[in-house]
């Protein structure tokens, strides 16, 4: 049965879920468990944003709070991963990877790889990431690019409270290291969940609307975005399809260039940086594998080459909005 | 060395810079007019202060999220940063920071930092290029508890020593990193114990004393500036407010806040012994309270009525050349 | 005065005079003095490889040997350029990022910006790079695309000794953050190269070899593959025009649109993995910018989406070489 | 508890073993025929023995670049490593790893580790999965005196120490990072000092003596089963060959290796000290010496002889389920 929760509670209740089924599961990450040793309230936090609150209650010591060492802990879940638990690891903010990406990118990812297949590494990486909190340059990143770059890893970017709770629980069932990235402005997004547990598998890509004139691969946050464009131009007698990634890592490119083969046009929305990114990427296989079925170049709508900025004005400015998608169609379109 | 009656009274509205800032800013947060993350150091003003009494031109200071009140001890401009944390065009840094990531190179305040941990390699920096060029100058770095337990915060207390730097390292040991306790989340009785393990002294002090700040911190910048290399001081100290403007704080003592405030306040510490001491009058403190309201008063009007950065500036300061 | 030097020697020289010119240029990293506080002889590394062998002999203090902390010496020499210095600091292989990437891209990309202008980093990260060696999985890798991504960073991969010196000497002397990557197998390669000190502006790609049928965009090490293949091409009369990017941040697109314009073709040669690198950057921007030039779809040879592994047949496989360019190219003319 | 006389055997076989093994890579690899970087435990097989001789199938033990004798004392067969340094298919990864990576997770061996510092954070994980899990396991992580300051490191005695994990940290002190002195890079007395800074036990210990260090290890071991937490402990020995093959050792004293091995041989102190007690005899010793000779000649033949991987295997192995 299926209920109106948000993005949030999604993936509370997959955790949840999840922990019930499969005694393995652990969490760990700073106020996870709601601030360990502190003389106040129990379960005070559920992480920064309150989205595991409620889980020490219920779940106790396989709730771990961690002091403010992402290399040890998330290396621990790594480690862990590899002998018999399945942990699922929050870090914070993306942007703080640069802390400990070697336990990700070194360890994690090439354990099977190095070891001749003599190893699993079942371990998840809860992560915030993208802009539009006001919070400046290093706490607003993407970054998904720089793990999509990363043999071993796989990257996941939910859009929605259903593929948030659909995708998270096959993260945590897969037995890859996984990436799971959740934009901190879609928590309060609601939409319809099923209460039981479902898995969606990776590499499947969505595709959210259906429209002939030009195909918009995008992901994350941008989804909407997307389609907020879409519905403008279809006032303009323009037809959008909208492809969803879902995932970034495995990458559904089949869905995508099956799109633009009906479509014959392609704009690429991404809220990360321009350079060596999804958007790049979906380009460049667009442009390797499906260049007949092109009738116009392709076009790119990212955020620009710039780091975060804090004031409200340049951030508006900087996240991709669904004018600029409407002027990259229009462009494809030969209509500007 | 006592303190002059200058110096008495430099401290005194320094501290009550910073009380009086984050006060306001706690305030005006509430009114929702103040964008992103906003950590205020209130209850912790000896520190800074403190330290930022010895320094000068040479010196400098990296800081981390928590880093108004290192900002101001440091001599940034009150007017700029406010501006900056309302994310104003003629903020310190254009509006572009905000509050996590205010700085002022020409002031020697290398900037706040969003990651835990992230300027204690800064301020090893800043102390080699200090060495290297023969400045004199030393660098202080300003981190908390949870900050203490950060790899790259032990790795820079080693390469310090390693390198005998003109560095001081100060955990500002306020009991919590967010809502996890230090008692469990340093595995050591005392921050500074581990200072031993880095061949450097480790000193404890209160860090709602001023006095006891200011002496301790006095001796690490003279072992500083004479080649004699790194200390490592604890100040035990407490945050007011949330640890971030939102936070309800409920993992903390039922009234913990409201008797740390009547008990140990740095401000009402300070006062009593100046006065008690006849070193200062009440009235000349009562003064420098009057002008303090007013600067602040003053720097919010200006904020709030300061423009937005120009579109334009969404692309410029990036790259000095590309 | 030109002389027949190794790309090695071209790096220390470069090094050597940027340190004579000016005081404020230092040194630091593993080993790069020779091995602080040991018995035997003095200045006996210079480096792992013996790039800066003897300058610690000539430059005394102002080469220092680090713990093996890269957060802590990485960010102090982030630290020191921002206080009036201007350091060369070496991570020793690109492969160890991991632990010291914050400090490069939160902290040295980001304060310019962050700091409303109010900063100068001027830094440079040597650091080594590129499979061939049989170093395996975490000694081998690509990873500039990492850095590439990130705005706030420049991003260097010379091919040559000319270069090679060139490019580092405009890496010391530039005001912004540089990461200088060095591919390995490149050390010995001979070439000649001016006594005297010259600077290479960035953002300039090389046209290596001029052709009319296919352009040949690539970079570092792989632009010797690329020649190699341009070579056997010939004699298939088949003219391929070779750019080197030298750059990839900024990167010359200019001169990449020039080529595609007149050869109507292109192939990206890259030895990083597939997955948001410099193939699918370079090939994107082709899509979106010169569409209209191209005759045939664009193809990408790159590693494949795997670690580097250790035995030499399979890491000789893993590398891209002048065989698949040639089929690429062929591919592209439309005769495979 | 005195060591059986079975036990004393397979220590000595433990060690014997490994000194062949690297002995001989150090001859083979100067043929030209093993690819990549190879650095050799030749010296400081005590170490390893003294702490793997304690462990079973429960324990897991996380290793670093220098990483042949910790894999053969935690029991790896030596045929399939032998085959991994040559990069052949049957290696113990199929020849993908090569010594760096040399792991058998089905002996509790999680790897050898390209990254120095990059062991410690993985063990503890083990020890959180045997603690979770009421396996009564044990985890052990192997790393050098360069490794030590490592923030990783550091980081990771904090939280094995918050987490009250059964895992114990071992500095195999050889008095060199490459080719830097620890005493430069460490900038404590002893790296073990540092146990306090993360409240526990720190232990020094001489690693030439096998006895000694399965001593110390015996009572980590003990502590950590019995979830008394975490121990660090340092062996101080030397390695004899260079900081990988190749390295000609020049920053190293004069006759420094020939004196050591003339001295303090963990090898030849272990056969003196057993044979003048009257434990075992010369004659064992010597049937146990001739049985390794052969084992790792054998091996080295078969490795030889065996057939590269697969070209298929370029694509395999990296995810399990796509
Ligand atoms: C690398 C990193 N990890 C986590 C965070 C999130 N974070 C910001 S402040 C903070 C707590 C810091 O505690 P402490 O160092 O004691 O400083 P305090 O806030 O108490 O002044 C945390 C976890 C971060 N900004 N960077
Ligand atoms: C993060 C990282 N930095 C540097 C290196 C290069 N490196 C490999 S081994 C080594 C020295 C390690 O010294 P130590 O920890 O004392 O171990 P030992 O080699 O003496 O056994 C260095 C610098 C690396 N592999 N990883
Ligand atoms: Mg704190
Ligand atoms: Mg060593």
């Amino acid at each position: 049965m299926a209920r109106n929760i948000s993005y949030q509670q999604a993936i509370g209740e997959a955790l949840a879920q999840e922990m019930e089924r499969d005694e393995t599961v652990i969490l760990m990450g700073e106020d996870v468990a709601g601030g360990a040793g502190s003389p106040g309230e129990d379960d005070a936090w559920g992480g920064v944003l309150g989205v595991t609150k409620g889980l020490y209650g219920k779940f106790g010591d396989r709730v771990m709070d961690t002091p403010i060492t992402e290399s040890a802990f998330i290396g621990a879940a790594v480690g862990a991963a590899t002998s018999g638990l399945r942990p699922v690891a929050e870090l914070m903010f993306i942007d703080f990877m640069g802390v400990c990406f070697d336990q990700m990118f070194n360890q994690a990812a090439k354990f099977r790889y190095m070891f001749g297949g003599n190893a699993e590494t079942p371990v998840v990486i809860r992560t915030m990431y993208g802009a539009g909190f006001r919070a400046a340059a290093q706490h607003s990143q993407c970054l998904y690019p720089v793990f999509t770059h990363i043999p071993g890893l796989k990257v996941v970017t939910p859009s929605t409270p259903y593929d948030a709770k659909g995708l998270l629980i096959q993260s945590i069932r897969d037995n890859d290291p996984v990436i799971f990235c959740e934009h901190k402005a879609l928590y309060t997004l609601e939409g319809d969940v099923p209460e039981e547990a479902y898995a969606i598998p990776f590499g499947e890509a969505n595709v959210t609307r259906e429209g002939d004139d030009v195909t918009i691969v995008t992901l994350g946050r941008m989804l909407h975005v997307a389609h907020e464009a879409a519905d403008a131009l279809a006032k303009e007698k323009i037809s959008c399809e909208v492809v969803d990634l879902r995932t970034t890592s495995p990458m559904d490119t089949d869905t995508i260039i099956e799109s633009v083969e009906n479509t014959g046009r392609l704009v690429v929305l991404d809220e990360s940086h321009p350079r060596c990114s999804i958007a790049t990427d979906v380009s460049a296989i667009v442009a390797q594998e499906a260049f007949g079925a092109l009738k116009a170049p392709i076009r790119m709508v990212t955020a620009p080459h710039v780091p975060v900025p804090f004031a409200e004005n340049l951030e508006d400015l900087y996240i991709p909005d669904a004018g600029q998608v409407q002027q990259a169609v229009r462009t494809v379109m030969g209509k500007d | 060395m006592p303190l002059s009656k200058d110096e008495l009274l430099k401290a005194y509205r320094m501290m009550k810079t910073i009380r009086e800032f984050e006060e306001r800013l706690h305030v005006e947060f509430a009114t929702g007019e103040i964008p992103g993350f906003v950590h205020l150091y209130a209850g912790e003003e000896a520190s800074a202060t403190g330290f930022c009494m010895h320094l000068d031109d040479r010196d400098k200071i990296a800081s981390n999220h928590r880093g108004h009140g290192h900002s101001i001890g440091k001599g940034c401009d009150v007017d700029a940063m406010m501006a900056e944390i309302y994310g104003r065009g003629n903020g310190l840094c254009g509006g572009k920071g905000g509050s996590m990531h205010i700085a002022d190179l020409s002031k020697g305040m290398m900037g706040a930092n969003g990651i835990v941990g992230g300027g204690s390699p800064l301020a090893c920096g800043a102390a080699l290029a200090a060495k290297q060029l023969g400045t004199g100058g030393v660098a202080i770095s300003f981190f908390g508890d949870g900050a203490s337990n950060q790899g790259t915060s032990m790795e820079s207390l080693n390469l310090a020593s390693v390198w005998n730097l003109p560095c001081i390292f100060v955990v500002e040991n306020n009991g919590y990193a967010e809502a996890t306790s230090s008692k469990y989340s340093v595995a050591c009785d005392d921050a500074a114990d581990r200072a031993s393990a880095f061949n450097m002294p480790g000193v404890v002090v209160d860090g709602h004393d001023f006095f006891a700040v200011y002496e301790a911190a006095g001796e690490a910048v003279k072992r500083a500036r004479e080649g004699k290399g790194p200390t490592l001081i604890e100040c035990k100290l407490n945050r007011y407010y949330g640890h971030f403007e939102g936070d309800a704080q409920t993992y903390r003592g039922k009234d913990e806040v409201k008797n740390l405030r009547a008990t140990i306040d740095c401000l009402d510490r300070f006062r009593a012994k100046v006065t008690s001491a006849d070193l200062l009058s009440e009235a000349e403190l009562d003064v420098i309270d009057g002008e303090v309201a007013a600067l602040i008063d003053g720097s919010v009007e200006k904020a709030k009525a300061a423009p937005m950065p120009a579109p334009a500036e969404l692309l410029t300061d990036v790259y000095i050349s590309y």
